[in-house]
């Protein structure tokens, strides 16, 4: 089944992680090929969010190690990362709020392509960083809010701008908290779309409750349950998946 | 319009009273008396202090209340490495003073900033109280009772600045004025880099500024130094001003001291420090007029400035600016 | 021989910056604001202590008023002051507290003088014990380690076995906690408040005869108990209890057998907490 | 902060009128001005915090002297000048600006606080303002720092601790120790304590010290049995002499207890008992028997409403020595060399006893050795007769 997936851009073997005596993570290992939309459904509580922090490096693991590109790189922190290709969005909008929705996805910009040495060079001047930031919030379908100061933005327009700032690190590998978390139908479709768009050339680890949508994207499927893995394939396979119906869908439905 | 410094003048009527302040400065031992032409100069190196501390606290959200050791220790070095009863040039006694609170600046700030909020302010705190106890505690600066340099004259490439006593005072109030002055516009232009961009970023969210990619910790401890250089160059600017060192200038008092000034004049602009030096000097003449209470007159400003008035003098003027343009100015 | 001495000496020293302490960490941890002026509020347990002893001469008035009196004070500061600044910036804190500490030490020049006062230890104590040849033990320094002792072991049942000392627990913890409690969030704040302050004026008056009492008394208090918080660890009670004996412990045996570097012992220690543990030796968070 | 007593203000206001009415009568050369005008007297002493009283004590002193001599010295009408210092070190250099450069004195008289003494001499010694130290006892300013404007009419903090070593050591003490707090005047006390011991064929043989001004003495005391000495001496002040005496007491030592004369010098109440019989070296004391002693505690009990003491005495020498400079030079402060001349050559009687001056212009006074009895530090010798500091390095 790997084989079919070829080979895997972001991968972790058995990877735990617990917070005194209480697991999150158990004995996770899961592989992320190029180009794949990889969605990660649970329960609330079932550590999704976990293995993202995990993933992204906010998170050390108890054990276990986080591989990209075949590169061990569970020791990294954030920053390094990123800088490694792992770009991440938040569940709850993160943004820089007092700042232009541009000079937000500027700055992701700047973190990864600014050289050392322009560093005390004038802001203003950093043209290549500014047109870098207007292709990433192009790519988002933000190219006509670049001067909003971000906080003024609609909630979508800030799910929006979170996905630009990450595309503007130039990422092999988009890690999605809740893009639509509290969006209407329009802006979800929206979303939908850029996601499409976006994996075609970004292997994406996506966290979803709209169940509709997932399935709808996914190429991919990993259920997680209290902190385990209780099953993965494709979303037909999760879909008629008898331990998953019970434990999830029947739950939920 | 699009991208602001924040620390910086929003409009030409910022920059015009900028220039007004400094062009006042410049006239002003012109027209007032040598007693106050020093006080003026005590004023512009508590100033360069505050703006030195303004880079951390305005600039990068960082409160450090060890500040003022980096400060006093610069003036120290400056006793130390004087031979007794000569001068030493000031391209060699400015950039040693700089370079030891620097280095001080690092080591305290490499340990420091592995912490944050409250736990950085103890911290930054307690390591200040380390340097002020050891000139407190040894012989090495005059121990309690501090001690004196034996010619602080101003003097560089051989030549000093021989004036006449009456004119004296005037080579160390210009010389901090240039200072200042070049500390203001250094900044100005840090702050307006791409390096003050993520400063920005720091101050608003740190935690985002990871998660784009920036080795936060990196960015911060080199802020640190650099503040921790800049509050060197008052210290040494304030031993050959007043050509005495004491232990007291190493308190944590001192740091909380700058705050005050940065909170008096506002937080949010490089100009706030220099107002609130020169406001909280005036105001410390005052109240040694009027009342034997002075720290009754602080303590009531301080409250007055927190409850009242959270963003400091120039952001009186500032809120009149947005007052009078409209929601959106 | 004289190590017997020391280590009493370094124990009496180290559980009266518990007291200190507890209650900075309690504050820190619960309610999420620096309060410089903590230090203040051991100088005013000391003064109360040498007020009492000089118009009563009942020396041990000073515990019960200071429990009493600290603990109003406490709920006052937090009803009228500190109540509005838990979610300004922690340089408002900063300098509120620190205007605080300015008001307090005017005060206390204006109502008592700036003069150096000794406090006469209570007639009951006045007496030593022989703990080496040579050498006595004022009996209220035992006195003084026994009150700390007690009063730590109140702490410890308050906060591990009754419905509050969960709630702080869990909000030392997780400070979203604070606002999730909800309608008990006030009461909590207040009482932590009162506690903590109440903690730090018993200090000082436990302090006074042994310390004397002068302006500034509560300054080098204050900066030595955020050592012994840093290391202990931010809202962790029992961190706050052994690290202040270590500290107290260092600094004393420190002073005895290497007075040269003893001054920068604890800091040494911190230094050293730091690096390897940035969140202190008991801290939950960084 | 400047302030002024009513008494000084209105006789200001008076002294302003005279003058305007001198003017207008006559023009007068330049000489005739500056003799019409006031001499102005600094005072910058602590009027707050700790060393508050010690600042007025020094005041009242002074004004006596003024009040004695009709409000002039050499036929100039005196001006004072207050400005409080708060003992605030920091503060010292721009504090003696607003005297120096603000207020223009004539004279500056001033300090208590050797911290603040050193800003101040920094100042004059730039401006070349006559000063008249009133306390401080910090070495430095009439050793290497010395300067041919400043004057001291206090002690140095090395003379009452050398007397009392040396009174340790004529007694036959071998072996001693010294504890202090570890700053300047503990350094230069225990300095002088060792050089007295030593003269007279003894030994320090530990020094203990602790951070100033801690009072944290119980690390140090329980040292103090193992050291097999025959005498501990010390040297602590104000509120931490009174603790120290105390816990000294309460440890149980049986060392005897003994130091420079400010272990016991106004805080004989507090300490009570435990007090009792420590002996200290100082230039004052209970019970010095001469006439000007007398009188000058019974005027300034009238003035003040206090019992005199040390510190007044040091005033009112500070204020008798500038009588002396001015009455010699009648007033005119511009004959520098003739005010030094005669005030290096003064010779006082002092309510201490007779009183000179060192060629490193340092007071030469007797150190008295006292013991504690009953409340009163009663003089029972002489410990070292017309002592004075060393003055090594001073070049005047």
């Amino acid at each position: 089944m790997d084989d079919a997936r070829g080979s895997a851009l972001l991968e972790t073997r058995n990877l735990c992680r617990s917070f005194g005596g209480v697991s999150a993570t158990r004995d996770v290992s899961i592989r992320l090929a190029p180009g794949e939309l990889h969605a990660v459904i649970g329960p609330n509580g079932a550590g999704k969010s976990t293995l993202v922090n995990l993933l992204s490096g906010e998170l050390a693991p108890s054990s276990g190690t986080v591989h990209l590109a075949g590169e061990d790189v569970t020791r990294l922190p954030v920053h390094a990362r990123v800088k490694h290709g792992i770009a991440r969005s938040f569940q709850r909008t993160n943004i820089f709020k007092d700042m232009t929705a541009l000079e937000n996805v500027r700055l992701a910009a700047q973190a990864v392509h600014a050289t050392p040495g322009s560093l005390f060079r004038s802001a203003w001047r950093a043209r290549d960083l500014v047109s870098r930031a207007q292709t990433a919030l192009a790519r988002a379908g933000l190219e006509d809010r670049s001067a909003a100061i971000a906080g003024t933005l609609s909630h979508g327009a800030q799910r929006q701008l979170e996905i630009a700032m990450t595309l503007a690190t130039s990422p092999k590998v988009l890690l999605l908290d809740e893009p639509l978390a509290g969006m209407g139908q329009e802006e979800g479709l929206r979303i939908s779309a850029l996601l499409k768009a976006l994996s075609k050339d970004h292997a994406i680890l996506l966290i979803e409750h709209d169940m509709d949508f997932v399935f709808k994207v996914a190429d991919w499927m990993t259920v997680l349950v209290e902190g385990a893995v209780l099953a993965e394939g494709t979303p037909d396979a999760v879909r008629t998946n008898a331990a998953v119906r019970r434990a999830y869908l029947g739950a939920q439905r | 319009m699009n991208e602001q410094t924040r620390l910086l003048p929003h409009s030409r009527l910022g920059w015009l009273l900028l220039a007004a302040l400094l062009a006042c400065l410049v006239a002003a031992p012109h027209f007032v008396s040598i007693y106050h032409t020093e006080l003026i100069t005590t004023a512009m190196i508590a100033a360069m202090l505050a703006l030195s501390l303004q880079l951390l606290v305005g600039g990068t959200g960082l409160v450090s209340l060890g500040h003022g050791a980096f400060y006093g220790l610069a003036a120290y070095v400056v006793y130390l490495i004087s031979p007794e009863a000569a001068a030493r040039p000031i391209w060699q006694t400015l950039p040693a003073a700089m370079l030891v609170a620097g280095l001080a600046a690092l080591l305290v700030g490499s340990l420091s900033l592995r912490t944050k909020g409250f736990f950085f302010l103890m911290v930054t705190l307690a390591f200040g109280q380390m340097i002020f106890f050891v000139f407190h505690d040894t012989k090495l600066g005059g121990g309690t009772d501090g001690a004196y340099l034996g010619k602080p004259l101003i003097q560089a490439f051989g030549a000093s600045l021989d004036l006449p006593r009456r004119q004296r005072p005037l080579g160390p109030y210009y010389v901090a004025l240039i200072q200042l002055t070049l500390m203001y516009v250094g900044l100005a232009l840090l702050m307006r880099s791409l390096f003050g961009r993520i400063l920005e970023g720091i101050r608003a969210n740190e935690h985002r500024m990871r998660a784009i990619g920036f080795d936060t910790y990196r960015y911060k401890l080199t802020t640190f130094v650099i503040a921790g250089m800049l509050a060197g160059a008052s210290g040494h600017m304030w031993a050959m001003h007043r050509g005495f060192v004491n232990p007291e200038l190493i308190s944590w008092h001192k740091s909380a001291e700058a705050l005050l000034m940065i909170l008096l004049g506002g937080l949010g602009s490089l100009a706030g420090p220099i107002v609130g030096a020169l406001a909280y000097t005036a105001l410390g003449e005052f109240s040694q007029l009027v009342t034997e209470r002075k720290l009754l007159v602080e303590g009531l400003v301080i409250l007055a400035v927190v409850l009242v008035l959270p963003r400091g003098l120039t952001g009186l003027a500032r809120r009149r600016k947005a007052a009078e343009l409209g929601p959106d100015g | 021989m004289n190590l017997l001495a020391q280590l009493l000496n370094g124990l009496q020293y180290g559980l009266l910056l518990f007291l200190i302490a507890s209650g900075l960490t309690l504050v820190f941890g619960v309610l999420g604001v620096i309060n410089l002026a903590h230090g203040s509020l051991f100088m005013v347990g000391a003064y109360l202590a040498y007020v009492i002893a000089k118009t009563t001469g009942a020396l041990w008035l000073a515990l019960p008023a200071g429990l009493i009196g600290g603990i109003m004070l406490g709920a006052g500061l937090e009803r009228f002051l500190f109540r509005h600044f838990y979610h300004r910036e922690h340089l408002d804190q900063v300098l509120l507290t620190f205007a605080l500490i300015l008001l307090f030490e005017e005060g206390r020049s204006f109502l008592l003088g700036n003069d150096f006062h000794s406090v006469p230890v209570p007639a009951l104590f006045d007496f030593s014990i022989p703990v080496a040849p040579g050498f006595s033990y004022s009996a209220y320094r035992f006195f003084v380690i026994g009150c700390c002792l007690a009063l730590g072991a109140a702490l410890y049942l308050w906060i591990e076995r009754t419905r509050m000392g969960a709630i702080i627990r869990a909000a030392a913890e997780k400070p979203e906690m604070v606002d999730v409690i909800g309608i008990d969030a006030r009461r909590v704040h207040m009482v932590v408040f009162a506690i903590g302050t109440a903690l730090a004026v018993i200090a000082g008056a436990l302090a006074a005869p042994l310390y004397s009492v002068y302006p500034g008394i509560g300054d080098g208090f204050l900066i030595i108990s955020f050592v012994v918080v840093v290391i202990g660890g931010l809202g962790s009670v029992s961190g706050a209890f052994w690290s202040a004996l270590l500290i107290g412990m260092v600094d004393t045996l420190g002073k005895a057998y290497m007075p040269a570097v003893a001054g920068l012992a604890i800091y040494v220690l911190m230094a050293a907490v730091l690096l390897v543990r940035p969140s202190g030796l008991f801290g939950q968070r960084a | 902060m400047t302030h002024m007593t009513k008494g000084t203000l209105s006789r200001r206001k008076l002294i302003k009128g005279a003058a305007a009415l001198t003017a207008a009568t006559a023009v007068p050369t330049g000489w005739a001005i500056a003799q019409a005008k006031p001499l102005k007297v600094g005072l910058m002493l602590p009027y707050s915090g700790t060393f508050a009283q010690l600042g007025e004590n020094i005041t009242h002193a002074i004004e006596m002297v003024i009040a004695e001599r009709n409000g002039k010295f050499g036929g100039r009408e005196i001006q004072i000048i207050k400005l409080d210092d708060e003992s605030k070190p920091e503060l010292g250099p721009q504090n003696a600006d607003r005297m120096v450069k603000r207020d223009n004195v004539d004279v500056l008289i001033g300090t208590v606080h050797s911290g603040v003494q050193l800003g101040i001499h920094k100042v004059v010694k730039e401006s070349g303002t006559l000063c008249i130290v009133p306390n401080a006892g910090a070495v430095g300013v009439t050793r290497e720092l010395c300067a041919k404007n400043v004057f001291r009419m206090s002690f140095s903090n090395w003379q009452p601790a050398y007397g009392m070593g040396l009174a340790l050591g004529k007694r036959g003490v071998k072996k001693a120790a010294w504890i202090t707090w570890d700053y300047a005047a503990g350094a230069e006390s225990g300095a002088g304590f060792k050089e007295g011991l030593e003269k007279a064929g003894g030994q320090v043989v530990a020094t203990l010290t602790l951070k100033f001004p801690e009072t944290n003495f119980q690390p140090l005391l329980a040292q103090i049995p193992g050291l097999g000495v025959e005498a501990v001496g010390a040297f602590f002040a104000g509120g931490g002499a009174v603790q120290f005496v105390k816990e000294y007491a309460a440890a149980g030592i049986k060392v005897p207890l003994c130091g420079s004369g400010f272990l016991t010098e106004g805080v004989l109440g507090p300490q009570g008992a435990a007090a009792e019989g420590v002996e200290t070296a100082l230039h004052y004391g209970d019970g010095i028997d001469n006439l000007k002693n007398t009188a000058f505690r019974a005027a300034f009990k009238a003035k003040a409403g206090r019992e005199a003491d040390v510190y007044a005495v040091q005033g009112y020498d500070s204020a008798q020595l500038l009588v002396i400079g001015l009455e010699a030079v009648k007033g005119n402060m511009e004959d520098e060399a003739g005010l030094y001349k005669a005030m290096r050559a003064a010779k006082i009687d002092s309510p201490r006893g007779p009183v000179s001056l060192s060629p490193s212009q340092d007071v030469v006074h007797n150190i008295y050795l006292r013991k504690a009895t009953g409340g009163l530090n009663k003089v029972t010798g002489i410990a070292a007769e017309a002592l004075a500091d060393p003055g090594t390095g001073c070049k005047v």
